[in-house]
């Protein structure tokens, strides 16, 4: 006998918990604040002109602290409702303040109404919209069209969506263009070494490195950089391979180069 | 003095021989039977002899198919015939398979038709949520809205509207014969009043972009 | 016994309430202008309520349509609704094929849409390519895009405007009132991605055609 009212307890309470479960869960089942504030409008029963809003602002406000209570995360705009709510149900509650500005607690009241009743007009609406005989559902278009003679004559054709996709390609293709290096201001070493091969013929004498600068990389800071960069990197290769010689007298003095003379070897 | 008059006889010519009224309807009759898209009074005239009168014919045309088993229906400006409602129950075989609408997509449509020309931002305030792209998407790509003229409003936003694909599918002559659009603007349910003081509304998303909108891309 | 009974008195009892001849007359007016291919009477027969007589509401059928713009034909020995044949000639314009326009024209379109008035080197610079002679000329014929005045810089480049007939194709009444990126984003109509790998540049089909250039076209 115990055994069972002991049983009895706590399906109860099981039940109970499950229920309140269920509404919880559903908060995911809701478009947002104003969709489970229509929800819990309709429990009044009544005509949603005549609404209470203070009512539905504690309804509202538990739902919330039920949802706290069971520890469900609730969408931050979930919360900025209850804020607002809070503060329009001590609106309602104290006596106007006249000192205050802006709209008052009815004012704002009316037009949380107004909002619900415009919100369900609208699905109501929509319910009616649907339940409306469809074309190719409850009436029909024609369903043959060979009875028409073959004069081909072509014509274009784009829609406003093909127009707007294009023009949205063009503008975003920076947006997603995958990362390349932009090359017309990169001097790579191979060119400046195509290039020392070709000059160090005559560098009998030493020269400042950046005489050899290809031609129209010496102004823009960004080619000549790279320029600067190249030639130097193919300076050094070419010392490497016994071509040239390379100095610099001292830190940041000018780099300078000459052509590596067999017969002079030894004697520098 | 005969060149200047050529065109002007051409027409009075054809003015005169314009078919018979019972012609013009056999012709429509055919035109309208060929075409599965709603055609205008204007393509109408534009196929028929010089002188016709479409829109008097039309008339004739409906009255002939009234209570038939196919109805001539108007369309927005336009025409089109289509099976007698009644008899759906008949066509199972030609129903297609529909992609069904989400509830968003629903709503957001009735919205648009209701409320036309609506902007985005007065779609979200009206279902206190923010609109997904993928719901207007759909829409636009079944052809049941588009985009309508700008605002003129800060930022000049864009607005949506409903479509003659739109009237077809619904069976509509006319965005005015919404069901209950009559009622829902004497209950001041389709005034767009825009929100007082600080209720919350759907955030925005795209809040952080509206500095960049499309002020760059008409500047001139 | 009864068993074998069930069946005929099924079949006499539907009889008993096959629907009117003129209600049958309707049903198969809907059907036979619905369907895609022609019909048989035995289709017709299975399609339509228990009890119905379609070889004998065609014949009344028939005959209603006789004179009028469409006639109700037998074609082998199924049935159909055909534009009456000395009314062919209302027919020709139901056969323009339409064609996609290609991408390059699109884009240059939407391009010349939004910047207008624009020269040709500015659409060549938005779309990184440069802009083939047909495709100008495509847009021009199709009255889509004109000249607009010529710009006040070197060389006084002529520009290009939208027309009318743009606006009315598309639905615009103004080309202000194209949407602009961040509504496109908003629309979903900006995450198509193209594939990785696909490097931004000069389109292979364009290359070709760049060579030839549209300089004579402008010349003058």
């Amino acid at each position: 006998m115990a055994d069972e009212t002991h049983f009895e307890e706590d399906t109860m309470s099981v039940a109970d918990r499950l229920a309140a479960e269920a509404l919880i869960v559903d908060v995911d089942g809701y478009e947002g604040p104003l969709d489970l504030l229509l929800t819990l409008s309709r429990t009044q029963k009544v005509d949603l002109r005549k609404i209470s809003v203070l009512q539905l602002a504690r309804q509202y406000l538990a739902f919330v602290e039920k949802a706290k209570a069971l520890r469900l995360e609730l969408a931050a705009d979930y919360l900025v409702m209850a804020a607002w709510l809070a503060f329009l149900k001590s609106r309602l509650l104290l006596p106007p303040d006249p000192s205050e500005e802006g709209p008052s607690g009815e004012e704002l009241a009316a037009h949380l109404a107004f909002q619900l009743e415009r919100l369900q007009a609208m699905r109501d609406a929509a319910a009616r919209l649907m339940a409306r005989d469809q074309l190719g559902r409850d009436f029909f278009a024609r369903g043959q069209s060979e009875m028409v003679t073959r004069v081909r004559k072509v014509t274009y054709s784009a829609t406003l969506l093909d127009l707007m996709q294009g023009y949205a390609r063009i503008r975003t293709r920076d947006d997603f263009r995958p990362f390349v290096m932009d090359r017309d201001a990169v001097f790579t070493m191979e060119q400046a070494l195509d290039r020392m091969r070709g000059l160090i013929g005559y560098a009998g004498d030493w020269t400042d490195i950046l005489s050899y600068l290809p031609e129209g990389w010496e102004t823009d800071p960004v080619r000549r950089r790279s320029a600067t960069a190249a030639t130097f990197a193919a300076s050094l290769e070419l010392v490497k391979e016994g071509h040239l010689d390379i100095r610099q007298s001292d830190a940041f003095a000018p780099i300078q180069l000459r052509k590596r003379d067999e017969s002079r070897d030894g004697r520098d | 003095m005969r060149a200047v008059t050529e065109e002007i006889e051409d027409k009075e010519e054809s003015l005169f021989e314009a078919p018979p009224m019972a012609e013009q309807e056999r012709m429509i009759e055919a035109i309208l039977f060929a075409t599965v898209e709603p055609i205008t009074v204007r393509e109408l005239e534009a196929r028929m002899p010089h002188g016709c009168d479409p829109a008097e014919a039309l008339v004739y045309l409906r009255k002939r198919y009234e209570g038939r088993g196919v109805q001539i229906m108007k369309v927005g400006d336009a025409w089109a015939i289509r099976t007698a409602a009644d008899l759906g129950f008949l066509m199972q075989k030609e129903t297609v398979e529909t992609r069904k609408l989400s509830r968003a997509a629903i709503e957001t449509l009735a919205i648009i038709a209701y409320h036309q020309p609506v902007t985005r931002a007065e779609i979200e305030e009206i279902r206190g949520v923010s609109v997904s792209r993928g719901t207007v998407d759909q829409l636009l790509e079944l052809e049941w809205i588009r985009f309508g003229r700008r605002k003129m409003t800060p930022g000049r936003p864009v607005t949506f509207v409903v479509t003659q694909s739109f009237l077809d599918h619904f069976g509509l002559e006319n965005a005015r014969d919404l069901p209950g659009l009559k009622e829902l603007r004497a209950a001041g349910l389709l005034e767009n009043r825009p929100p007082i003081g600080v209720i919350p509304g759907p955030e925005s998303e795209d809040e952080e972009e509206s500095a960049e909108g499309q002020s760059e891309l008409f500047e001139d």
